[in-house]
């Protein structure tokens, strides 16, 4: 069926809010990898299954909906039933029977299911009320976990494409640009370009035709916004490309999604067919002359085809090498045409602005970083998971209020923020607020919005070690300060690690960094030193602690520790069965001991350990 | 492992004869036999009418592309940030401990291969292991090679 | 204004001093080899100077993958760009007439460029045979 | 016409010019490695850096490569500084501990002052330095045999499979291209070798003299539409053979007219 006016959508859409009346109560299940991982596929199937055979008032096999992450991963795999926003959490495929029999049929509520507040003990019914979504304010995750991302129709009865209706109804091309300038978004991808500004720049280039490109290729180690929005909304990615196109007069686009990201490219790809099927997308969009297609182009795992120039070389076939961009790629990009290139979060946010206004969306956040911002929260945190919050809250809001605080209530240290081009900041800067000048000022950035956070049981100079490590993989290898500087660099980290590094050495690392930041190609390179410079600013005692004193205060890097087992232990084995080099020797219910010579460090006693009888000095 | 060329002629025919479409022709090969067979460069080149080369070096620029023959189960340990600081390397020691080999390696008998990979975005439960698309959150070290066993 | 290299085999006695004077001014040794000009016997003391016929559809031209050879409208002489040529050689295979050069002491290809508009060898020839002249367009 | 400031020297420049290309004709000297005439620029090196700014950048500099960035009206250019000699400092001791045994590489170096390098050298380093000037001269030449294999510090130029790439015909410009003649090719009696392929080469059908590679030949007289026996005999015998011709000729007309 194609919806061929704007008249029809409306109507369209009535008619589903009609037919989903019907389904009172909704089961959310997320499907998010989180929950994925935790077996919530099984859930899904045993209430179908169940629903199937029995009648209950209200509730259908319909009623059961698959969703993409609701954000909460910490707790999944989670079960929503709405309307009331019954929140079960760490559900297991034996409780759905009982979630089917007391909850839905009987309208009691699961306790023991219930999210507890570690730190309070209070139990929350509802969702919402959880402080980790409390503090949230969701524009581009609006959908997400709320919808079923294979259903076109569940994305139009949550007001789906009527930001492109309002646009084709009555909005003039520059209109929307000057919507989305005044709005303030800046690009989420990382740098926080000005949106407005780059569509303007390629609606106003006189060569033809015109790209709109989307950056899904989400290659930053501790993010997964971008994924969990092409997964579990993807036709606001659309839909946002769409208007995008409209607004720089372009008829065809591509999103180019990491590898790494198989669903998505799924969900997507179905998101596209469902909007080619009605019109959305193709020619004479809705019955205008807007005419604008999609494609999906699949990275081959290069981290380095973030970068915009390399990424419009790998969807153009060729490898993703980037080239000096003294011509900007807005006006030479992908075929060498004017090309538009957001990132995922950005297009998800274009429907919302055209819908509710540019002044609406400006209002929220701080004067330079207007709207809000997604972050994955991972690492040594108690709530690791997706969420979204206005921009220019503090940095210890997130970390303490929404994530909960550290894991095994140890001590903060640091916080990573912006990936392999960001940096960390350690506890003096969790007062400041997050925005994308802020976090630059500070010596790191915002990124694609990854924060990982780590606590006192990590050690700084492996995390520079680590970064390195993984820029020096993902250099291209085009331009010498990137490929053999970043090269060296890692070296000269890596003997730090050793504790054979030297001051002289330290020294020597500032200074290349220094070429690599202002000599390199592209932007892999001109902020590749910025995890050693970051954590060499803030945590210059403990580089010390590994040069001068030869000790890691982290206790992470092999060459400078040694596992002890204490008083504590218990003889359980655990240690024993996982020593990979036979060090560890004792008797079942006896102490066990740790063979220095052979102990090769790895570190698996310790982890399996759990009454903390192994030491690390 | 001996590849019938009819087999990848036939992957590479199904595909648009564009070549802008290099990757995914690449991308669908590798779909069909889990590493890009030797015979497979020549024959998209001839096919795409671009050099050898210029197929053989995007073969090798993208880390998703394997040249030599992978095993039949593909165990993925994630080695993004959060499943770094969270024990990744441990779990990265303990397979080779289990199945004796480490990432980028394929046991002799061609049942398994390790690979690292930079971030899967299930950062949310590091350190995270997947297996044959199957992913496994928040895995506990002497658990890693039992999970791979179970698939 | 156009100019026109006239080369009169008849007038030639072979003596060779377009070549020493090409040489010299080419190379400061005034190695003969150098030079860009060859005075050679067709038959016993009968001399053609065989030189750049600086051809319309050039040879060399179209061989150079590198487009390193390029006319120079005002002299008529298709000249080498020192800068873009990598020494393949191709035009020197491909001149039917042999007339661009290596020199292999130097290691380069030499083609004549008439000197820029005032060749030194048609000022030199004591015999008139090598001429260098305005023509109508 | 498009004017700017180098070194503090207005100068007018074509637009579209390189930088790089505007410093040489004022005679200013700076470092280059991959930059050559006859092919694209492609900033591998960074050794042509220069700092740059504009009246209305409030004191922000940035520094760009010369050989790609297009000449501005009211650009200011410094080609020499302190910043910019440290970068081309830097740059070239890395390069002296990836290439030890690179005499193109030390003697530059030595010209900043270093005679070896501040960082661990690979003493397995060849004397490749990745300007890859030599695949791009290929791909003008429109046969992209070699080309960049691999990624970051592991990349390295080569065929498929590091075999004798199969559209390789011999024509030794990578080699000549190469400034660190790292790209080895021998000529023994009729065979040439380069990148482990073995080639004919043409011998000259009156002299024996041997020419270029027949797949060479085959290549120019196909794509650029050259007469195949332009190729069948070597320089020196088509001079001669010119003479010949001419000389025929002067005969002929001297008969005529007696």
């Amino acid at each position: 069926m194609k919806i061929d006016s704007i008249a029809k959508l409306d109507k369209w859409r009535k008619e589903i809010q009609t037919k989903q009346k019907a389904i009172k109560t909704k089961i959310l299940i997320c499907l998010g990898p989180g929950c994925l991982a935790g077996g919530s596929d099984k859930i899904l199937k045993e209430f179908q299954t169940i629903l199937k055979k029995k009648k209950i008032k209200d509730v259908l096999v319909e009623s059961v909906k698959k969703t993409g992450c609701h954000g909460f991963c910490a707790r999944g795999p989670m079960v929503i039933i709405e309307p009331l926003g019954i929140f079960y959490s760490k559900v297991k495929k034996v409780h759905v029977k009982d979630i089917i029999e007391k909850t839905l049929q009987k309208g009691e509520i699961i306790e023991k299911l219930l999210y507890k507040d570690p730190d309070t003990d209070k139990i929350y019914k509802e969702w919402r009320k959880i402080p980790f979504y409390a503090r949230q304010q969701k524009i581009a995750l609006r959908n997400v976990g709320q919808i079923d991302p294979d259903e076109i129709t569940d994305y139009i009865v949550n007001g789906g494409y009527s930001a492109l209706a309002k646009i084709l109804k009555g909005m003039k091309p520059d209109e929307v640009i000057d919507q989305v300038s005044k709005s303030g978004l800046r690009g989420r991808g990382g740098a926080g370009f000005s949106t407005g500004r780059k569509w303007v720049t390629c609606a106003k280039a006189e060569e033809n035709p015109h790209y709109v490109l989307c950056n899904g290729d989400e290659g930053d180690p501790g993010a997964f916004m971008d994924r969990c929005i092409m997964e579990g909304d993807p036709h606001t990615v659309l839909e946002g490309m769409i208007i995008c196109a409209y607004a720089v007069g372009s008829q065809e686009g591509y999103i180019y999604v990491r590898e790494e990201y198989p669903l998505a490219v799924v969900n997507l790809q179905k998101a596209i067919d469902d909007a080619r099927k009605f019109g959305l997308l193709g020619d004479n969009i809705l019955g205008t002359d807007l005419c604008f297609d999609l494609k999906i182009s699949k990275g081959g795992g290069a981290f380095v085809c973030g970068e915009s120039s390399a990424l419009m070389r790998s969807v153009a076939g060729e490898i993703g090498e980037p080239r000096a961009k003294y011509v900007r790629s807005v006006l030479k990009g992908l075929h060498d045409k004017p090309t538009v290139l957001n990132n995922v979060e950005t297009f998800a946010n274009i429907p919302v602005i055209i819908e509710k206004g540019a002044d609406w969306f400006a209002a929220i956040g701080t004067k330079k970083s207007t709207g809000t911002k997604a972050f994955s929260l991972a690492g040594k945190i108690k709530n690791t998971g997706l969420i979204e919050v206005p921009m220019g809250i503090k940095l210890k809001e997130i970390i303490y209020d929404i994530g909960g605080g550290i894991n095994d209530n140890r001590k903060f240290k640091a916080v990573q923020t912006g990936g392999p081009s960001g940096g960390c900041l350690p506890a003096d800067k969790l007062d400041l607020e997050v925005d994308f000048d802020t976090l630059a000022d500070n010596g790191s950035m915002m990124g694609s919005g990854g924060m990982v956070v780590m606590d006192d049981r990590t050690c700084m100079v492996d995390v520079s070690r680590y970064f390195l490590n993984f820029l020096v993989e993902e250099s291209c290898g085009k331009c010498v300060p990137c490929r053999e500087g970043l090269f060296q660099l890692h070296k000269l980290n890596e003997k730090i690690c050793e504790g054979k590094g030297t001051e002289d050495e330290l020294k020597l690392m500032e200074n290349l960094s220094k070429t690599i930041i202002s000599g390199s190609l592209c932007g892999l390179g001109q902020s590749g030193p910025n995890p050693f410079l970051s954590t060499i600013m803030y945590f210059r005692d403990e580089y010390e602690a590994h040069v001068k004193k030869q000790e890691c205060p982290g206790g992470v890097c092999k060459k400078l520790i040694t596992y002890k087992i204490n008083d504590d232990c218990n003889g359980c084995m655990a240690c024993l069965s996982v020593c990979a080099a036979s060090a560890i020797t004792g008797k079942k219910k006896e102490q066990h001991t740790i063979d220095e010579v052979k102990c090769d460090r790895c570190g698996a006693c310790y982890a399996v350990c759990n009454i903390n009888a192994i030491d690390i000095i | 492992m001996i590849i019938d060329s009819n087999k990848i002629q036939k992957v590479i025919d199904d595909s648009p004869q564009d070549k802008k479409q290099l990757i995914m022709i690449l991308q669908n090969i590798q779909l069909e036999f889990h590493y890009l067979p030797k015979e497979s460069i020549g024959l998209v080149s001839e096919y795409l009418g671009m050099p050898q080369s210029t197929v053989y070096s995007a073969a090798t620029f993208y880390k998703s592309f394997s040249l030599v023959p992978r095993g039949e189960n593909i165990i993925k340990v994630c080695k993004g940030t959060a499943c770094h600081i969270k024990g990744a390397d441990l779990i990265i020691d303990q397979l080779y401990a289990g199945i004796g080999i480490k990432p980028g390696q394929t046991t002799k008998d061609m049942k398994y291969t390790i690979e690292v990979v930079n971030c899967v975005g299930a950062c949310a439960m590091a350190p995270v292991m997947i297996v044959n698309d199957k992913y496994f959150g928040e895995v506990k070290c002497n658990r890693a090679t039992k999970l791979v066993k179970k698939g | 204004m156009k100019y026109c290299f006239q080369v009169i085999p008849e007038l030639c006695t072979g003596c060779r001093t377009c070549e020493l004077a090409c040489a010299f001014k080419y190379a400061k040794d005034g190695k003969p080899g150098r030079s860009r000009i060859y005075p050679l016997a067709h038959a016993k003391d009968q001399y053609v100077p065989v030189v750049c016929f600086q051809c319309d559809d050039a040879a060399c031209v179209r061989a150079c993958m590198f487009d390193a050879l390029r006319r120079n409208d005002e002299t008529g002489a298709v000249e080498l760009d020192k800068e873009r040529c990598v020494k393949c050689e191709a035009c020197v295979a491909a001149c039917p007439f042999g007339c661009a050069l290596t020199d292999t002491d130097q290691n380069e290809i030499v083609k004549c460029d008439l000197c820029q508009g005032d060749p030194v060898c048609a000022r030199f020839c004591p015999e008139a045979a090598l001429k260098y002249v305005e023509i109508e367009d | 016409m498009v004017k700017l400031q180098i070194n503090g020297k207005t100068v007018e420049a074509r637009e579209g010019e390189m930088l790089l290309a505007v410093m040489q004709r004022m005679g200013i000297e700076v470092p280059t490695q991959c930059h050559h005439e006859a092919i694209e620029p492609t900033g591998n090196c960074r050794l042509c850096m220069v700092e740059i700014t504009k009246k209305n950048w409030d004191g922000w500099k940035k520094c760009v490569t010369s050989c790609l960035y297009p000449v501005e009206e009211g650009l200011i250019v410094e080609t020499h500084n302190d910043k910019l000699f440290e970068i081309r400092k830097t740059i070239l001791d890395l390069q002296l501990a990836r290439s030890p045994h690179s005499d193109y590489v030390a003697k530059m170096a030595s010209e900043y002052g270093l005679e070896k390098s501040s960082y661990p050298v690979e003493p397995q380093g060849d004397d490749c330095i990745m300007c890859y000037a030599c695949t791009r001269i290929c791909d003008v030449l429109g046969k992209s045999a070699i080309a960049p294999t691999m990624r970051g510090h592991e990349k390295i130029v080569a065929g498929p499979f590091g075999e004798a790439p199969p559209d390789c015909i011999g024509c030794l410009s990578c080699a000549f291209i190469c400034p660190t003649d790292h790209i080895k090719w021998n000529d023994k009696g009729n065979t040439r070798t380069i990148w482990d392929k073995k080639f004919k080469l043409i011998k000259c059908k009156k002299c024996g003299k041997k020419t270029i590679t027949r797949e060479f030949a085959d290549y120019l007289i196909e794509k650029r539409e050259l007469p195949s026996e332009y190729f069948d005999t070597c320089d020196i015998c088509k001079r001669q053979e010119t003479a010949d011709t001419m000389g025929a000729l002067v005969v002929k007309a001297r008969e005529a007219t007696i």
